[in-house]
């Protein structure tokens, strides 16, 4: 096994770990703002990590700067509608929320 | 590969009632009429010319695209089919006539509904591209247009019970419509061909097919409301304004039907069994007795006819069981296979003409009394005279009275029915057909009632009523030229020889 | 057992789940997606059929159908939609009131 | 190890199916629905259909759900009186009724049952029809395309991709038939969050580029009208929900002209050449690269312009019931 290999499996095994994380949180946190927190940032994390690994795995520039984009504009879409997601829930004060339920 | 003349009309007669639909979409609501009804006549035109050149040159096609099938796409235009477009024209002309004419009278502050000129015309092409298609995922999409303009039609008024009734249609359509496309992948996946003169031949009897069969044929019962799935139309029929419910009932019901002829006896020759056209009778003939009853139970004069729609689709499917011979017989000894085949054909065009005109007349009834309650009707003949004599001679028609297409269409098929010796069938026939007189009579009755208390008439577009006298008149015109339509279909390649090949073999055509 | 074989027989699968979700269910928006299940099954079928033929590519065919299909089938579930979410409008009515 | 995942994959789809029904809340029903979806499109890219799988996650699941997220605030917010405990499930009814009012649901469930048997018995002894790879492989090169489903889409079943922008295109007039909607709306709330403003600015011209990619990409590659189309209505849909009102901002008929131009330039074609002699759909092979691509493109404004249109008018009846 080359030492790219080990690499490759490394980031992914992290990849994987982060989503795990993540899931686990959205899961089991009490409030929207904690499952929002753990969805977003641990997600994000994570789909890096398999990210880097795929580029790595592939191995070739284009790809690469494709793959790279992919992540970019994940971060971009996932914190947007996290943001959104956050401002909607505080600016609604009626105690009774129906994101919560999901 | 073909012999078979090409011809530019199969595409033609579908591609140009869309046209007039996407420019209709251009203008306002009184430019739509206009060129609605423009697009109607001209449609008409067409239909009757690709017509005409059929009865000169026998079948005709059309390849899309020249890519011949399995790859490609045949339109192919047989005198059934022809007679299909026939009935579409000359039905379709008559509503949209009356139809212009209705929404200008009938509401003037939307200025008459003007999308119902659009979705009009879109159904018309789908409807038209489904009697021509000969492949089975382009029929799959046309019956998609057609149920989603049908059932856009249906809501058209707006009123929450026809959007009920739409829904319930709509939900009944779309998964008649997955059922039959779930038919269409096994068929692929079984001998990789759409084309259905090529699954004719290429069909092997096995699980497969007969689970194709199956399913198909409950997704088409659905869609043209056979027995128990009959629950969508009367809701949706008797909703919809009345030159929709003439619409729907005289025409996009019969697309149903035409594809579970086309696919019994085209494509699933082998699969068929004579338990299997038994089933499918016995279906019929219960929609043929609960329909009629229902009918003769209703108080409102659209449920009516909307029930008497479910009944008079039940003889559609009584003729299924005559078309399958029993194990043994020989297709060549099997001398009604012609009388059920026009029995079925003379049903269609006297149900079309006699349901389109009863539709038609309630509209005028509830323009001129404001509802639609049989009591209505009372002392009809002494205000209208001419919707009187319509819903009479549609109803007489509907009974199968001679001299109406209705009595040629039920004599063949008491006729079939005797002579295949399937004598079961004989009483269900006659029972539906007394039913059936039991609330024509109930309702002529009341149109011949004089009454003390005047009720106030309003005053309706003498147009209007012309428009369904002629319906119901073209319901009994259908019976003089008899002899040459009979022949016109027996020598296409469809009719006479062309079933008993299929009957034989399971294999079908020239080509 | 094939890959096209373990997708043919979830794509009957499927389509049962939907054909009983359109009758069971009570919710306009349920049946909807219920007819939505039905025809993912029924793409399943033509698509799990594309792969068994494949050549040099797999059966384009059948994926064009599926593309087609699935266009039509949005169309069709958007015009129900607007048509549930209307009735709720006009009446309040979230499900048939013969279903109980 | 890939049959493993394959059979993973089919029961994971077949899990989020049934959930997707039985939820016991309408907002896990349609986030179900968003899951299955993407499944599905996982099992298309496992069977080699990576088209499909595109079309699956930008039109059935992506296109769809939105819509149907769209709907839940019509429905699960507002508690309207006449609301007939539709959300739960029929089992869990406790209606006073003997044992005769199960027979319906058994004989149904034993239907059923005997119908899925009956069918995974049709699907396991299916025989080989061999499908039509090899036929498009043959007429592949007189296409004017090299992506086979492309070919088949836009060239050999010209007629039937005609037909379906057709049917997009009934689509949006039923929905306008269905009533309660002014044709052009004007919105009256305008989101004005900056957040929310950037990143619209920011995505519009990304969308545009990516659909762009896919419509020309579909000459070769997988991709092609309707991912496209789909990709340029989500920028659509992205500046309503923004407050940028597409169809307010241009004028009446050139939103007309964007909604019909692919069907009807599309049947030009078709009549142009039948008047030529020629069948309808038939492009001589030397212009059909050319041909096909404008039509495409044509055929992604209209959808873009149609699916944008199904959004705003949707949303705007549940602006209406809201406001």
């Amino acid at each position: 096994m080359s030492i790219k290999e080990l690499l490759t499996i490394i980031l992914l095994v992290a990849g994987c770990f982060f989503f795990l994380a993540g899931t686990l949180g959205v899961l089991r946190f009490p409030d929207l703002f904690s499952r929002l927190h753990a969805l977003t940032k641990a997600d994000n994390l994570g789909l890096g990590f398999i990210a880097a690994g795929m580029a790595l795995h592939i191995a070739s520039p284009w790809a690469a700067v494709k793959i790279f984009a992919m992540w970019l504009l994940m971060l971009l879409a996932s914190s947007t509608s996290c943001y959104l997601i956050a401002r909607f829930e505080k600016e609604k004060d009626a105690p009774k929320n129906r994101k919560e339920e999901v | 590969m073909t012999a078979l003349p090409i011809s530019p009309y199969p595409a033609l007669v579908v591609g140009l009632p869309i046209l007039m639909a996407i420019l209709s979409l251009f203008l306002n609501a009184r430019g739509k009429a206009l060129l609605g009804l423009t697009g109607s006549l001209l449609t008409t035109v067409l239909a009757l010319i690709a017509f005409v050149e059929v009865t000169r040159l026998g079948t005709v096609i059309h390849i899309v695209g020249a890519w011949k099938p399995p790859l490609g796409i045949l339109l192919r235009m047989d005198a059934l089919a022809a007679v299909f477009i026939g009935m579409t024209a000359g039905v379709g002309a008559l509503i949209s006539l009356y139809a212009f004419r209705y929404f200008k009278a009938q509401d003037t502050k939307t200025d008459g509904f003007p999308l119902f000129w659009p979705l009009w015309l879109f159904l018309w092409g789908g409807l038209n591209g489904l009697f021509l298609s000969n492949d089975l995922f382009n029929i799959f999409v046309t019956l998609e247009v057609i149920s989603i303009a049908a059932v856009a039609l249906a809501v058209l008024s707006g009123k929450a019970g026809a959007l009920v009734a739409g829904l319930r249609y709509l939900l009944a359509a779309l998964t008649g419509s997955l059922a039959f496309l779930y038919g269409i992948a096994l068929l692929y996946g079984s001998t990789g061909t759409l084309d259905m003169s090529m699954l004719g031949r290429l069909l092997e009897a096995g699980p497969t097919s007969t689970f194709a069969l199956l399913v198909m044929t409950l997704g088409l019962l659905i869609k043209m409301a056979g027995f128990p799935f009959h629950f969508w139309l009367p809701p949706a029929h008797s909703n919809a304004l009345a030159p929709v419910s003439a619409l729907l009932s005289a025409l996009v019901v019969k697309g149903a039907f035409y594809i579970l002829l086309r696919l019994w006896m085209e494509v699933f020759g082998v699969s068929l069994t004579y338990a299997a056209g038994q089933l499918i009778g016995v279906a019929g003939a219960i929609a043929v007795l609960w329909g009629s009853w229902q009918a003769y139970m209703q108080t409102s004069l659209k449920l009516i006819v909307a029930h008497s729609s479910v009944a008079q689709l039940g003889y559609l499917l009584m003729i299924f069981p005559l078309l399958i011979l029993p194990s043994g017989a020989g297709a060549a000894s099997a001398d009604w296979l012609s009388a059920a085949w026009t029995a079925g054909i003379y049903q269609v065009l006297s149900h079309a003409f006699a349901k389109a005109s009863f539709f038609l007349s309630a509209g005028i009834i509830v323009i001129a009394v404001g509802h639609d309650r049989i009591e209505s009707l009372r002392d009809l003949v002494g205000h209208m005279r001419m919707t009187a004599m319509a819903i009479g001679l549609a109803g007489v028609s509907l009974i199968g009275l001679p001299p109406s297409g209705g009595f040629v269409g039920k004599w063949m098929l008491l006729k079939g029915i005797f002579l295949s010796g399937q004598w079961w069938w004989a009483p269900v026939v006659l029972t539906g057909s007394l039913l059936t007189a039991g609330y024509i009579f109930m309702l002529l009755r009341l149109a011949f009632a004089p009454t003390r208390k005047k009720e106030p008439f309003q005053l309706v577009p003498k147009s209007l009523e012309v428009v369904a006298l002629l319906l119901a008149v073209a319901s009994y015109l259908i019976v003089l030229p008899a002899d040459q339509l009979i022949q016109f279909l027996e020598g296409s390649e469809v009719f006479g020889a062309g079933v008993e090949t299929l009957l034989k073999g399971g294999a079908y055509g020239n080509y | 057992m094939e890959t096209y074989q373990i997708y043919s027989l979830t794509s009957a699968v499927l389509f049962v789940i939907g054909l009983g979700g359109v009758f069971v269910s009570k919710h306009f928006i349920k049946k909807i997606i219920a007819t939505t299940i039905m025809g993912g099954g029924v793409f399943l079928a033509f698509v799990s059929f594309a792969d068994r033929d494949a050549l040099s590519f797999a059966d384009p065919v059948p994926h064009a159908l599926v593309i087609t299909g699935i266009v039509v089938a949005v169309a069709s579930a958007s015009f129900a939609l607007a048509l549930a979410r209307r009735i709720f409008q006009l009446s309040g009515d979230e499900s048939f009131s013969s279903d109980k | 190890m890939s049959i493993v995942i394959d059979t993973l994959l089919a029961l994971l789809t077949i899990y989020l199916a049934l959930q997707c029904l039985l939820a016991p809340r309408l907002p896990q029903t349609v986030f179900m629905f968003f899951a299955f979806g993407l499944a599905l499109a996982l099992a298309w890219v496992r069977l080699g259909a990576v088209d499909v799988a595109i079309t699956e996650a930008a039109v059935a699941s992506g296109f769809l759900g939105v819509l149907f997220l769209d709907a839940l605030q019509d429905f699960s917010l507002s508690a309207s009186p006449k609301r007939r405990g539709a959300d739960k499930d029929s089992a869990t009814q406790p209606e006073k009724q003997g044992w005769t009012s199960y027979l319906p649901g058994v004989a149904l469930g034993v239907g059923l049952g005997l119908f899925l048997l009956i069918a995974l018995e049709a699907t396991w002894k299916m025989p080989e029809g061999g499908g039509l790879t090899a036929a498009a492989e043959a007429q592949l090169p007189h296409s004017g395309v090299e992506h086979p489903v492309t070919a088949v889409l836009l060239n050999f079943r010209a007629y039937d991709t005609w037909l379906e922008l057709g049917v997009i295109l009934l689509g949006l007039l039923a929905i306008y038939a269905v009533g309660g909607v002014k044709l052009y709306p004007r919105h009256n709330n305008v989101a004005n969050d900056p957040v929310l403003q950037q990143i619209m600015w920011f995505f519009t011209p990304v969308l545009f580029l990516f659909g762009a990619f896919l419509l020309y990409i579909g000459k070769s590659g997988p991709g092609g009208a309707f991912q496209a189309g789909v990709l340029w209505g989500s920028i659509g849909i992205l500046l309503h929900l923004g407050g940028k009102l597409v169809f307010s901002v241009i004028p009446r008929w050139v939103g007309q002209v964007l909604l019909t131009v692919g069907l009807s330039f599309f049947l030009f074609l078709g009549f142009f050449f039948l008047a030529r002699g020629a069948a309808v759909f038939e492009y001589p092979p030397a212009y059909a690269g050319l041909l096909i691509l404008i039509v495409e493109t044509l055929a992604a404004i209209s959808i873009a312009t149609t699916l944008t249109a199904i959004f705003a008018t949707l949303n705007q009846e549940n602006k209406k019931e809201v406001n």
